[in-house]
């Protein structure tokens, strides 16, 4: 059997599929439960400097597509989360997801995930409908250059940093943040869904994240474009739904995957599902190990060692 | 977001109304609706009968309760669903426990299944969709029996093949801490958190990692007593936990 | 029976249903076709100055979601697409789309557009997938600013100008293209697909754009932002497979909107389906015309007046 | 794309081969793949047999059809399709008029339906896929007649109920000028264009705004007649109009 194995910067998982930020990971129950259900690790909700009760309700929205949802960064704040978290027996596996509206905001909530005794942070530079924080720190390419380096100065965590594709450029996104220790691609698109016979808006806050199988052919070109250009670890996420999917995201240059919108039509055995089929592919494509295929289609070997 | 046409809205008593809306919907007792008020806010309502005309039946609390109280017959009311699983189909003897508006959820069932009913209220004003035999309790006595319904219902636990529960989280936890955990009654609880997405996928409804909207909203009660959370603290719309009154972490 | 008709700039269309730019629109006996199936106008496939074979096949790619192509603007050129329409009898219901990579390009081609007999232009400042032009042009809005202003003063030309969605603010895009007399929204997403057994890309070109049902959001979105802010004439495009598509575009602030992909699920027919289906909307909903719901949602009504 | 495994390749002729494939394709006499060669080009195929195991038959023009000619037993062979309309059913007497490679895609239908086979090739060498009983023609008469298929085929047009045509568009052409517009027979016309996408979305293949693609590839011969462009001119890569070497505008 393949090993499907795999390491992000430092982290070693024994598998590549990762519980994606912001679905069922509110709290630490639903955390254990994704780890137990197969996830290799998982990400929290991003968490911020205070509690913040999020949009009021319609905050999400089904399409064809995929889904449309603006919670909002509906979150306890880190002083409730890290009380929640006091005996909780897996954080090496769970990654905790971070946004803050400056330097110092990102700094402070990484000194308390690391006192709480995590050692992983996903930086929510990329969240596309709050004001103030997420995309709009995310697109401040200076601003994000400084966040990262100041927790890598100032902590020891290992820093993901999690990039949004609603940009022009995201490949300058990507080098601002050249000091984490990985990237996370990507974020939702933003867009809109409206009801024609109220002639409302679907989501309360109007615009809203696009996440699930739409998304992931604009997912793969930002795995791609920023693998090309940089070889860093990267962490593949946007619209996957089937095993085949993620190996699309290794093929390009992804080490690991994540998992957000597909829970909706598959539930927790997707772990499984995308796992068990990941090894059948390298079994049967005659590969005895997930890093054989990584990044093979983005031309980049010598990146690619580990 | 579906909609259907109101066929029309019953005031039961000062402040629960029952609407019925013309749908195809294929529910089953026990399930749920996102209901919206356009412009406004989505809320989670359980079906209080579900063959068409399907009806929910709910107490006005605040604005979204309110505007959709306030529909005329014609108008359009939005919902997404059904969501979340049903109560089981009973056998033998049959009680339904309801606790406030739990009624309206029970309902459903009881217009297929027939059973001892037992009521509880805070004042006469407050009850509802009463049928004849219902065994009613009151808080300050004012209709039936004065006290809980837990109290009016645990000496005749034993006498039931099936149970079903649906009421305040203090209520359930008073009758699954008291009830005889030998009983020869199975018991399912039709549980209640505060709910954003209704489809399993938000979170914010979680006890122990169990989503009230898609795991349940009906859990039997071996599940609900494997819940450590369930009835000492509930999540409020940050995700933080807050302790019931007399519940302690 | 409600009014389905519609204005963009000074253009009255008997109906608001247009076929996009590079679908089934590379003949004239094509465009004649959509004409006569109940198109209410046509986008010719956009044409370049010189004649251009366009990527080698696969140039285009199914997926769940949509599409993705890199057809590469394969056109006649210029020369020879006037000689092809020397007798067309359509020339006021077709919108002659040009590309090019510089502003004398776009002048001497919207020149040549005029001079054939035609009297409206879009501008292709959008396309994802050949360098040097669409949206490498579209993303310098000193320059968009200039081909569009000096296609105005040289021209008696109708501009439309069709805008990038893969851009950090569109707004500014839009502000930029001012003196058009219409906005197009949007172009493709830029892609990527991935064929997982023979570890190749779906398409030759590798990039590619994506259209189809699963960018509908973000082109509403794109709608929404653009006419809160300029309240100018909109076509809206991505995604429209319905008429209940249509109306969403339309109460955001589109006069008109153009279906590309969806010819692929429902052919020729859909223009008339998707009319039909308008002012049925139109009708139950209690409305006399189209332009009654222009808009509707997006709370700019000072605007709307045409 | 999907993909199937390759059975085996049969080489026809100096540069023809069949590859048989294993597949559960739902395809019809006349429907054709668009074939790819991975990392190379996608072309268009007609599907010379579509019971299982499904076959294609090519000549080996290009980088394409050369790569697809060296797949050996077991390798992947690579396609989305099947596309385009098939052959309609015949009754009564049937003929088929092959030119070139366009015996390929009335093999199919041969399988299925018996009737007179007329065979137009350059050479003897060009020959493949030929039964007992076929007629034939060669332009240098190194095999069969000397002369045109048209010319063969002609004389007998008015003994037949169904025919079927597949070849070079100057044959067709050659055809339809000198067949007696009201002949008895019903003819039936697969035409051939430059295809890049098969799906009838890119305009490539149209001929009067008609898509060989999808509206076809079969046309009734009414249909042909009708294209004022067929035999005239064609379109390039770019859309570019370009006359065939005897066509006029
Ligand atoms: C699965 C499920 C099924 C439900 N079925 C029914 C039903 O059949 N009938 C029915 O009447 N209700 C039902 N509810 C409760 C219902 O969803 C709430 O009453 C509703 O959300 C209140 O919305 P509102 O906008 O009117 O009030 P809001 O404006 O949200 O709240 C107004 C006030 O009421 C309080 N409040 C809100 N909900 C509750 C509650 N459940 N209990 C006590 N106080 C509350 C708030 O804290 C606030 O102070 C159900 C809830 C769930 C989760
Ligand atoms: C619907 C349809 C069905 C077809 N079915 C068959 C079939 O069953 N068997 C078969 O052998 N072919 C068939 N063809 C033709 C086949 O698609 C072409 O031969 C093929 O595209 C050549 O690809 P290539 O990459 O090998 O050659 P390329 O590299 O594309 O071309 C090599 C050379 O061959 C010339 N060439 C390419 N195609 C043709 C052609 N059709 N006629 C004359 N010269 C050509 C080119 O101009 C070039 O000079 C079909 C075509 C269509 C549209
Ligand atoms: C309901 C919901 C909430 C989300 N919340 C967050 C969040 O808090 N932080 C974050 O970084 N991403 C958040 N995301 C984005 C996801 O982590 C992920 O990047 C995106 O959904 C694409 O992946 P998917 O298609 O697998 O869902 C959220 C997505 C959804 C659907
Ligand atoms: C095959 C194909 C070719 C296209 N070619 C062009 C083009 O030449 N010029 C252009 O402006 N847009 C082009 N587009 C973009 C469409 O006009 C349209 O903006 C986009 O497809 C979104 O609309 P849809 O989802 O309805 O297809 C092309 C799209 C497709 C699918
Ligand atoms: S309401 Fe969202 S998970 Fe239950
Ligand atoms: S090959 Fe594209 S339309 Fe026929």
């Amino acid at each position: 059997m393949a090993s499907i194995s795999t390491k992000i910067g430092n982290f070693s998982l024994e598998n590549p599929v990762i519980l994606a930020s912001g679905i069922l990971d509110e709290t630490s129950g639903s955390i254990l439960r994704a780890l137990k259900s197969g996830a290799g690790a998982a990400v929290t909700k991003s968490i911020g400097m205070q509690e913040r009760k999020g949009y009021p309700t319609p905050v999400i929205s089904e399409i064809k597509t995929g889904l449309l949802n603006a919670v909002g960064l509906a979150n306890p704040g880190i002083d409730n989360f890290v009380d929640e978290y006091k005996n909780f027996p897996e954080k090496k596996r769970t990654i905790v997801s971070i946004f803050g509206g400056s330097v110092e905001d990102f700094v402070t909530l990484a000194r308390k995930v690391e006192g709480a005794g995590f050692d992983k942070v996903e930086l929510n530079l990329s969240c596309p409908h709050v004001s103030g924080v997420g995309s709009e720190v995310g697109e401040d390419l200076e601003m994000v250059e400084e966040i990262i380096s100041s927790i890598k100065t100032k902590t020891n965590l290992q820093v993901w940093a999690k990039l949004t594709p609603n940009v022009t450029d995201i490949v300058a996104l990507a080098k601002a943040s050249e000091k984490a220790d990985a990237y996370v691609l990507i974020n939702t698109l933003r867009a809109i869904g409206v009801e024609i016979y109220s002639r409302k808006f679907s989501l309360s806050n109007v615009v809203g994240g696009y996440s699930g199988p739409g998304i992931k052919p604009v997912a793969l070109r930002a795995v791609y474009d920023v693998y090309k250009e940089t070889g860093k670890d990267i962490v593949g996420v946007g619209g996957i739904t089937t095993w085949e999917d993620a190996i699309e995201f290794f093929l390009l240059g992804a080490r690991a995957v994540q998992v957000g919108t597909a829970l909706l039509y598959e539930d927790y055995p997707i772990y499984n599902k995308i796992s068990r089929g990941i090894e059948g592919y390298l079994d049967s494509e005659g590969f005895s190990k997930l890093g054989d295929i990584v990044g093979v289609m983005s031309g980049n070997a010598a990146l690619q060692s580990h | 977001m579906q909609h259907s046409r109101v066929i029309d809205i019953v005031k039961e008593n000062k402040d629960v109304f029952t609407l019925r809306f013309d749908s195809n919907l294929d529910a089953s007792p026990g399930q749920f609706l996102m209901i919206w008020s356009p412009g406004g806010k989505e809320i989670p309502m359980s079906l209080s009968s579900t063959s068409n005309p399907t009806t929910i039946t709910f107490r006005t609390f605040g604005e979204t309760t309110k505007t959709i109280s306030l529909l005329k017959t014609g108008d359009r009311f939005y919902y997404r669903g059904p969501y979340g699983n049903s109560y089981p189909k009973p056998t033998g003897k049959v009680a339904y426990i309801a606790g406030g508006t739990g009624l309206a959820s029970l309902n459903a069932m009881l217009l297929k299944y027939q059973g001892d009913v037992y009521v509880g209220a805070r004042t006469k004003e407050d009850l509802f969709l009463l049928r004849d035999g219902y065994k009613i309790t009151t808080d300050d006595g004012s209709a039936g029996n004065k006290g809980t319904v837990i109290d009016l219902f645990l000496p005749h636990a034993n006498e039931y093949d099936y149970v079903f529960v649906c009421g305040p989280e203090q209520m359930v936890k008073n009758l699954i801490d008291r009830v005889d955990k030998k009983t020869r009654a199975k018991i399912y609880i039709s549980l209640e958190r505060l709910m954003k997405c209704g489809i399993g996928i938000c979170d914010s409804c979680s006890i122990n990692g169990i989503r009230v909207c898609k795991d349940g909203t009906i859990f039997s009660m071996d599940e609900v007593l494997k819940m450590s959370e369930f009835g000492l603290y509930k999540r409020n719309e940050a995700g933080k936990i807050e302790l019931f009154v007399n519940g302690k972490r």
